[in-house]
């Protein structure tokens, strides 16, 4: 008994040298943090891999950002190209052939060189079949024999790229295409140390191995843990880095991030549950702005009724989009009455429809639902998430108020969802897209095109591809754009080919009195480079 | 006296494997709980069969109800191999066998009422079809059953847990009636009970012994019982008989000396008597009947044992007027 | 009558039950005597494992309690002691060994523990000494080579030589009083003449008074002094071993008696049997619990409890028959 | 004894085989694979990917693939996370699961085995009911609800504690929250259990034996009591032990614990075979290892029980 | 027959079945009577929800999302949030409220006295007249009856879930027990096997394939759940049927299917019974882990443990989201689980307190 009372009593004593050390710790850390300047940041999700040829979301960009430069690199504000590599580059006057100068003080972390021929070889190296790089398709677009060599129909040599001495690099296009340059900045066009992936094989991106050419090192990464990168001493713009750590966290559960930002154990907090937001959103670090992404229905248009636009024009008129917006996403979103979203200073939304309730109903009875009488039996896809559920449910009931139809919500988890809807297994389905580049083209001909692979609903029309296809032969400029918008008013205020909901804002929460040179921005891309503590 | 035998044992043997293994299973040895018996019991007799635990007594009785399938031997229940019979043969042959468990408490399903318990045999083979019996038939004669066994007819609705051991002995007994068997084998009917009730189960078992012309093998490790109950008694010690005579012969004049030493051992409620007999005191305990054995089984007890006894397994052997014993010491 | 160690005067032993007080022990009164083998007899639920239990404390309470009555153990009231005192005699100067030696005996620690953890608490010893106590015990009682053995778990042991154990761990502390609870009822014949043996031997040599509860006549006609016999939670019987079998007095010990089949008297003849089935002694009413079942009974038995009628030193008998003679 | 850990050991291949295979054909039966993304990729592209993790094979021959370089100790390729194999991830992930599930286990023993004593030496009193009672919650609140409620309450109200994280930037601060949260859900079992069979033990004969011979109420406890009473909650230690890897998904997650917990649902949802495949064999073997660990243990303290 | 019967002392001897007698002994253990009685208001509340008089679950009024318990209607809580907001505006500005504001509350107040919505039922009611006793979710949802519906759901999963793998896990132990042998010894193996499969794969797994509705998720549950009950009722089966009633029964002819389902399973009823009320809860709990992974049953319906799992992180904002769901769930499983420990013991014959 004795033992026991004693071991109770350990126990006991163990719980508050815990508390105790927890506290002594805090202490600590925050001494040691007045150094080295610490930037502490919500990730999001774990890093899949650090190698460009190998990344596809978001997280992994944020951490390619810090350790590695392409050719050019974002502007902190505009989010433009601005010399990276490339001190300099010019585009010949039919603007298909890109050359670019690098400079000379750019270096890879271990002092070797960087080479035209290096560029020549990262951008080959993405391309390869072996190398199955996600976006791959990126540089197949613009760059050309980019998509032969990928697909494996043209050897290397088919790609027109070159290095027509150690610091001059040059590219063909397929087409003019004014918004390369922005592109460049993508990890798909990054440059890589083969002399180390040669090394090191598969492991080379792996701390102690990695050498990269970026503001950052790489320190330290514990999966699932933490990424931390460090100030690089062989960067060539080293002196404007002015942070000396970043911390990567890899957070899943949106409260605990929450949490930790009000703890103040992360500086930038990029999510927060939606029972969260109104509380947050009264935090002095809310940060919020209009962002490149579109939530939109997908609706199956190989399925009746579904095929019958005024069903789904009926279906995208029953909503009010500004209600949605200020009761159930509450997040400063916009209404959507077109699929892309305004492009500051390029490209205005396109407001296709008008929301009517009535004229939804009269559509649907024209269709041969009057009153939603006979309406087949529907439900709406999404993939788990406690915001789709919520907008889910919105739509729901505003359709059976408006509408008198019934329809089921069914949510499933990411794999499952995304099986069901690239086999048109589904009626409607929740979808959200973020333009790769600032250009309506990333949002029309990906979504709508009749042949897109992301085009889920199987939206056909002869039309809306024919104008497409009339904007893709045309130079830059507004005339493009008017083409673009043309298409844009026909594909959803005429057929409504999917049914646009609103566009995302991003939602940043960073003290900004204690950080500078972080901005809000259409991309919610932030440079490393530029950020500071005041 | 062929046509009087109803149960003939032969060389009955029944090893309970020890395996191992976890999905393939190996033998690795046997109990040998009973190791050859032969005996026979005639029409309207009572055998006793008498042991202290472990010595093969109750496997016996479920060997020949084929609650075990015996390893070896034949069991001939009116001239029926029970042990290679048909099923049907076998249902048949139940008909006429049936058992009277130890426990009065185990032997009775808890679940189920009296009057159920009594009637299962007979709602058994109805359902074969092999008792042509009414339903109301049927609850008849469990009222008749349960009036002939000393229970109140109204008790048939009653769990076994409200009723006293003794009542609860005769609803098992009454179930063993129910079919109208021939051969009783009743296994410690009486062990559990308290003194005054085992007269009273002791009294009831000779009663209906006479009413209705039943062979009982009457299973206990009380002499006293088995004298007072048997006409003739086997002794049976590590699954062997070691000694089988007429209950009187037995008694005056125990050949074995391990009956001679459990009769001593057996204490008398006199005074008198317990003060001047001389007991017989084993030594040792009774050895685990794992292992095979090629002497006598009783060596390592016997008190009167001699040399070749370690080395030459004793047969029963006829001495007179039935009286088998299997012991080096006569010849 | 310096001789007498134990006087129990008038214990009542209760248990509350969901369906009611059981009196299993309802006014029970004995003395023992230094050396004495007291016999008690009766079948079971007639309260003489409760009388005993009651006597060391060893009650589960609740439900059990002791409701009254004096137990004098040299000049102290047991009752009356503190857990503390109580403790100290347990073991020490009042031994018990109980009925199933499989499960007395703890399965988990060898023998050795066991033993030695009692000879060490009570008698002071050193370990090693205590150990030396506990083999020289084992080997009093007949386990061969015991310094091996007391190493051993008890399942390694048989079921006599269990109870062999048990008494040498309840004798170890040379105990004034052993009280036995059924210790032979689940052994074998032959086993169990060995542990009479065994307990009969000792207690002459220890000079240990034994109080020997058993529901079989022939063990206490064997090797007891005077035999009490229990029906119902009271004693109603009392007297020398040789008057309860010679000259039994209750009808209910005259009708056990005669309802054993005798070993020694062989015969066919039926066997005397007392009717009917022992009483439920939950909330038992104001009566001679045994007059449904005696062939005697008279009007009066079914309404008050019959006083004692005292035959002499010693003999006592609770029964109208005799109340009636007086 | 060895014969029997040999033989067990022998058992263990044709189980953790069979459990391979129903895995590896299960798996795939579920619709989607590793690399679908909402951005559709192309044809092309994804052939290219699946030619590089030999997803374009015939299922058998993927399968044989698979069990090769299993038995040779390499568990593949993450789908997901490629920079490294299913190997670092378990190794890296593995301990620091292990740490936080044997704290817990460990201090719902100590603290479950003395609730469940006093429990049942004080049965029906205010006592047992007040632990029971305690016990009880412990299994009515689910950890996702208890997690960040404690997490409120130390970590943003009193500020005492960390939010998140782990050992090298807290220090055992950081084990707190996680620990106490994933403790209470074996704490409640082991409370119960050891209630049940202490009660048990206490009605026991040997008990009674025990204090027949004067022992005190508290030496008959720790001596002769406490073996026997553990037993049942010794074979709860297996299935708990294994538990600690499903069971800490919810805590890993909330406290952030880099441990292997979040792996294993969060493979499933990513259909990263080879990482769903790396965690069961991993679980599996922890349950056959635990249990067999179990059995020794449960043979040292009942000696009852022998494996020769 | 009368259920009283004399017997040869005059006392009374109730005749009384198992059942009844644990009843009996059931009924003194105060803790699990409250929990049998908290149980039946559950049952009693779940089963008749659609007659009670609540709100729908689903109907969703987004002007009253996030409101506080209270038992006065909607409308006041409104105005008196408005006039909060806009007399905090003015404090701050160190003013008193100005004509517009007043103009606007006037406005509010005539809207909120006046507006009628067309509820999914297709009544028209005034909206600002609802009272939410428990509050409202972040969809303007009356939190009473979700948690009331979300009762019927939980309960029922952990019902049906407990009743499913009961009975498989009976008649596969049951006959396993019983047959031995190969048949035993594969059984046990497939059993081994399933065990150690983690049951979150396997239902993560079957999920995905079948598709997500309430009837998968029982079947899913039920398919990973029996291996316990299987084992335990093999083991009972295993002790039982070597006891000396079911030699008997077989010593007059009864075959395999006659024993186990007359004499085995009926003795094993109470362990079984017992073993599944403590089951419930863990399929309630189970449901609501899958919930907080999003396995759960779909929106709009809603289990305690969507709730629970939705109120969690409103916890430091919108507290009674998570309260009452948890301490309504908490109460049921409490109750569940005394009444399953009371049930066990009085069903247990080792905690008789009889000599």
């Amino acid at each position: 008994m004795k033992k026991l009372i004693i071991a109770a009593l350990l126990v006991m004593m163990i719980v508050p040298a815990f508390v105790f050390a927890g506290g002594q710790q805090e202490e600590s850390t925050a001494v040691a943090a007045a150094e080295p300047v610490v930037f502490k940041y919500h990730n999001g999700a774990e890093p899949e891999s650090l190698d460009p040829a190998v990344i596809e979301g978001v997280p992994e960009h944020s951490i390619y950002m810090a350790l590695f430069e392409g050719l050019v690199t974002y502007d902190p504000e505009s989010l433009d190209a601005i010399p990276g590599v490339a001190e300099s580059w010019e585009v010949s006057d039919d603007g298909l052939t890109w050359t670019f100068y690098l400079r000379n003080n750019a270096v890879w972390s271990d002092g070797s060189a960087i080479t035209a021929q290096q560029f020549v070889d990262s951008w080959l190296r993405f391309l390869a079949p072996e190398t199955a790089a996600v976006y791959a398709y990126l540089p197949g677009m613009v760059i050309k024999g980019a998509a032969e060599y990928n697909a494996g129909e043209a050897g290397p040599e088919a790609v027109a790229i070159r290095a027509l001495d150690d610091h001059t690099f040059q590219f063909d296009l397929t087409g003019p295409a004014p918004y390369v340059l922005g592109m460049l900045s993508h990890y798909a066009f990054a440059v890589v140390p083969l002399h180390t992936i040669e090394e090191f094989g598969d492991a080379w991106t792996r701390p102690g191995n990695i050498v990269s050419n970026g503001p950052f090192n790489l320190k330290s990464w514990t999966p699932q843990d933490k990424l931390i990168v460090e100030k690089s001493e062989t960067y060539w713009d080293k002196d404007a880095v002015k942070l000396d750590e970043i911390v990567f966290y890899p957070i899943d559960d949106t409260n605990t991030a929450t949490n930790m930002y009000l703890n103040g154990e992360i500086d930038l907090l990029t999510d927060t549950p939606p029972n969260q937001l109104d509380k947050m959103k009264l935090d002095d670090g809310y940060i919020t702005n209009a962002t490149f992404i579109t939530y939109y229905y997908k609706v199956n248009q190989t399925k009746a009724p579904f095929n019958d636009a005024r069903v789904r024009k009926a279906l995208g008129m029953a909503i009010d989009r500004q209600e949605l917006v200020d009761k159930v996403t509450r997040g400063g979103q916009f209404p959507a009455y077109g699929i892309t979203p305004p492009l500051p200073g390029l490209y205005p939304a396109v407001v296709a429809f008008e929301e009517d309730f009535d004229e939804a109903r009269a559509l649907l009875a024209e269709a041969g639902y009057p009153n939603g009488e006979g309406f087949p039996e529907t439900t709406i896809l999404y993939n788990t998430s406690e915001g789709h559920k919520n907008i889910a449910q919105y739509v729901q009931q505003k359709w059976a108020e408006v509408l008198n139809i019934e329809v089921q919500i069914e949510n499933q988890e990411w794999a499952t969802y995304l099986d069901n809807m690239q086999h048109q297994n589904f009626d409607i389905a929740r979808s959200g897209w973020q333009g790769d580049y600032v250009d309506p083209n990333t949002f029309l001909t990906d979504l709508l095109h009749s042949e897109s692979g992301n085009n889920d609903g199987r939206y056909a029309s002869a039309e809306f591809d024919a104008l497409l296809a009339k904007a893709a032969t045309m130079p830059g400029g507004q005339e493009r754009l008017d083409v673009l918008a043309e298409a844009e008013q026909l594909a959803i205020g005429e057929d409504m080919g999917c049914i646009p909901f609103y566009y995302y804002n991003t939602a940043n929460w960073i003290d900004l009195d204690e950080w500078g040179g972080w901005y809000p921005t259409v991309q919610d891309i932030h440079p490393w480079k530029a950020i500071y503590k005041k | 006296m062929a046509e009087k035998t109803l149960l003939q044992v032969k060389d009955l043997k029944m090893h309970f494997p020890i395996e191992e293994g976890i999905v393939i299973k190996k033998q690795v040895g046997a109990i040998r709980a009973i190791d050859g018996i032969d005996f026979q019991i005639e029409k309207g007799e009572t055998l006793g069969l008498v042991g202290e635990s472990g010595c093969g007594k109750s496997t016996t009785a479920r060997c020949i109800a084929q609650l075990h399938k015996p390893t070896g031997g034949e069991v001939l229940y009116n001239g029926v191999d029970l042990c290679n019979a048909t099923e049907n043969d076998l249902l048949q042959a139940r008909k006429g066998i049936q058992m009277v468990f130890q426990d009065p408490y185990a032997s009775l399903n808890p679940r189920m009422t009296a009057g159920n318990i009594i009637a299962e045999p007979m709602t058994i083979y109805r359902q074969r079809r092999m008792l042509n019996m009414s339903k109301k038939e049927i609850t008849e004669r469990v009222e008749d059953l349960m009036e002939k066994v000393g229970l109140n007819r109204h008790f048939k609705n009653r769990y076994p847990h409200e009723f006293s051991g003794g009542q609860r002995q005769r609803i098992g007994v009454a179930r063993a009636l129910a079919l109208n068997p021939k051969l009783i084998l009743a296994d410690e009917p009486v062990s559990a009970l308290d003194v005054s009730i085992q007269s009273q189960i002791l009294n009831l078992l000779a009663d209906l012994q006479k009413e209705f012309d039943l062979t009982f093998l009457f299973i206990a490790h009380d002499l006293a019982v088995i004298q007072h109950i048997s006409t003739r008694v086997a002794v049976m010690y590590l699954g062997k008989i070691v000694e089988i005579a007429k209950s009187e012969d037995l008694y005056k004049k125990p050949m074995h000396p391990y009956t001679e030493a459990l009769m001593s051992a057996v204490p008398i409620p006199d005074p008198d008597v317990e003060r001047n007999r001389k007991r017989i005191i084993l030594t040792g305990d009774v050895p685990s009947p794992d292992q095979e054995r090629h002497g006598c089984y009783f060596y390592d007890r016997c008190p009167k044992r001699l040399d070749m006894c370690k080395n030459s397994i004793p047969q029963l052997k006829d001495h007179g007027d039935k009286h088998q014993v299997a012991c080096h010491l006569y010849k | 009558m310096s001789d007498v160690i134990l006087r129990v005067d008038d214990l009542k032993t209760y248990f509350n039950t969901d369906d009611g007080i059981v009196k299993a022990v309802d006014g029970v009164s004995f003395e023992l005597k230094k050396g004495e083998m007291l016999g008690i007899v009766g079948e079971s639920g007639s309260g003489k494992s409760v009388t005993n239990l009651s006597l060391m404390k060893l009650i589960p309470s609740p439900p059990g309690k002791i409701m009254n009555g004096t137990a004098m153990f040299d000049g102290e009231n047991i009752f009356d002691m503190s857990d503390e005192e109580i403790r100290k005699l347990r073991g020490n100067r009042i031994g018990m060994i109980f009925q199933d030696p499989m499960t007395s005996l703890n399965p988990f620690l060898r023998i050795s523990t066991q033993m030695i953890e009692t000879i060490v608490l009570h008698q002071k010893l050193e370990k090693d000494a205590a150990r030396n106590r506990a083999v020289e015990m084992l080997e009093m009682v007949g386990i061969p080579n015991p310094e091996k053995r007391i190493n051993d778990y008890p399942h390694q042991f048989s079921g006599g030589m269990r109870q062999r154990v048990m008494i040498a761990m309840a004798l170890s502390c040379d105990p004034e009083i052993l009280i036995a609870d059924e210790p032979t009822s689940a052994l074998d014949v032959t086993i169990q003449a060995q542990i009479i043996e065994v307990i009969q031997e000792l207690s002459r040599k220890l000079n240990t008074a034994v109080i020997m509860i058993t529901h079989d006549l022939g063990v206490v006609a064997g090797i007891c002094d005077t035999v009490c016999v229990m029906y119902a939670g009271r004693i109603v019987e009392k007297g020398t071993n040789d008057e309860i079998f010679k000259d039994p007095k209750h009808p209910y010990t005259q009708g056990l008696i005669k309802s054993v089949p005798r070993l020694d008297q062989p015969s066919k003849e039926r066997l005397f049997s007392i009717d009917g089935q022992p009483p439920n002694v939950i909330d038992l009413p104001e009566c001679c619990p045994f007059h449904p079942r005696c062939d005697k009974a008279m009007a009066k038995c079914k309404n008050t409890y019959p006083p004692l009628t005292t035959f002499g030193e010693g003999r006592e008998v609770r029964c109208w028959l005799y109340e009636e003679d007086k | 004894m060895s014969k029997f850990i040999i033989r067990r050991a022998l058992g263990l291949i044709p189980t953790m085989l069979i459990i391979i295979t129903v895995c590896f054909f299960l798996i795939r039966v579920a619709p989607g694979g590793p690399f679908s993304s909402e951005k559709k990729i192309p044809p092309q592209i994804m052939k290219n990917i699946e030619a590089k993790y030999h997803l374009d094979e015939p299922l058998v021959m993927q399968y044989g693939r698979y069990v090769v370089n299993v038995i040779r100790g390499d568990l593949g390729p993450s789908y997901k996370y490629k920079d490294y194999d299913v190997n670092y991830y378990i190794g890296e992930g593995l301990p620091k699961s292990l740490l936080l599930g044997t704290l817990s286990i460990l201090l719902a023993l100590i603290l479950g085995m003395a609730a469940g004593m006093f429990s049942a030496l004080r049965q029906n009193t205010w006592v047992d009911y007040t632990w029971m009672s305690f016990a009880v919650v412990g299994i009515s609140v689910p950890t996702f609800v208890l997690g960040p409620i404690l997490m409120f309450i130390f970590s943003i109200n009193l500020k005492w504690l960390p939010v998140a994280g782990w050992l090298d930037e807290y220090g055992v601060a950081a084990l707190v929250l996680p620990v106490v949260t994933l403790f209470y859900q074996y704490f409640a079992t082991i409370a119960r259990l050891s209630r049940a069979s202490f009660l048990e033990a206490i009605r026991s004969d040997y008990v009674r034996t025990a204090k027949a011979k004067g022992l005190k109420t508290s030496y008959i406890m720790m001596k002769h009591v406490l073996k026997g009473a553990s037993l049942p909650v010794v074979s709860y230690l297996g299935p708990a032990f294994s538990g600690i890897i499903t069971g800490s998904i919810v805590v890993e997650q909330i406290f952030r614990v880099p441990g292997l917990g979040r792996h294993f649902v969060q493979s499933a949802f990513n259909r990263d075979y080879t990482m769903i495949m790396g965690t069961v064999i991993v679980y599996s073997l922890i349950l056959v290892i635990m249990n067999f660990l179990v059995d020794v243990l449960y043979g040292y303290l009942d000696p009852r029980i022998s494996y020769s | 027959m009368s259920t009283k019967v004399v017997n040869e002392l005059n006392q009374e001897v109730k005749g009384v079945s198992l059942w009844m007698d644990a009843w009996r002994r059931l009924r003194k253990n105060k803790m699990a009577m409250g929990g049998l009685v908290v149980m039946i208001i559950y049952a009693v509340i779940s089963l008749s929800a659609g007659l009670l008089p609540i709100y729908s679950y689903k109907q969703q009024v987004l002007e009253h999302q996030y409101l506080p318990p209270s038992t006065r209607p909607a409308g006041e809580l409104l105005i008196e949030k408005k006039v909060e907001l806009l007399s905090a505006f003015a404090a701050k500005e160190g003013r008193e409220l100005n004509a517009v504001e007043l103009e606007e509350i006037e406005e509010l107040k005539e809207r909120i006295a006046t507006e009628t919505k067309v509820l999914l039922t297709g009544e028209e009611v005034k909206v600002h007249e609802r009272v939410y006793y428990l509050g409202t979710d972040e969809l303007g949802r009356d939190l009473l009856a979700r948690i009331i519906y979300g009762g019927q759901v939980s309960i029922m999963i952990g019902l049906i879930g407990a009743l499913a793998s009961m009975i498989i896990g009976v008649v596969l132990g049951a006959l396993s027990g019983y047959i031995g042998g190969a048949f035993d010894s594969l059984l046990m193996r497939f059993v081994d096997i399933m065990y150690s499969l983690p049951y979150m794969l396997l239902v993560i797994i079957m999920m995905s394939m079948f598709g997500k509705n309430i009837m998968n998720l029982f079947f899913a549950l039920a398919i990973v759940s029996w291996l316990t009950v299987c084992r335990v009722v093999r083991g009972q089966i295993i002790s039982l049927k070597n006891a000396e009633f079911v030699e008997a029964a077989r010593a007059s002819g009864a075959g395999t299917w006659r024993i186990v389902l007359r004499h085995l399973i009926p003795n094993t009823m109470s362990v079984i019974v017992v073993y599944t009320t403590l089951r419930v809860p863990s399929f309630i709990m189970l449901e609501a882990f899958l919930s907080f992974l999003g396995l759960g049953v779909q929106a709009p319906y809603a289990s305690w443990g969507v709730l629970i799992h939705d109120g969690v992180y409103a916890m430091t904002t919108y507290p009674w989201m998570l309260w009452f769901p948890a301490i309504v769930m908490t109460l049921f499983l409490f109750s569940m689980n005394f009444f399953g420990d009371g049930l066990r013991d009085a069903l247990d014959p080792q905690s008789k307190n009889k000599l």
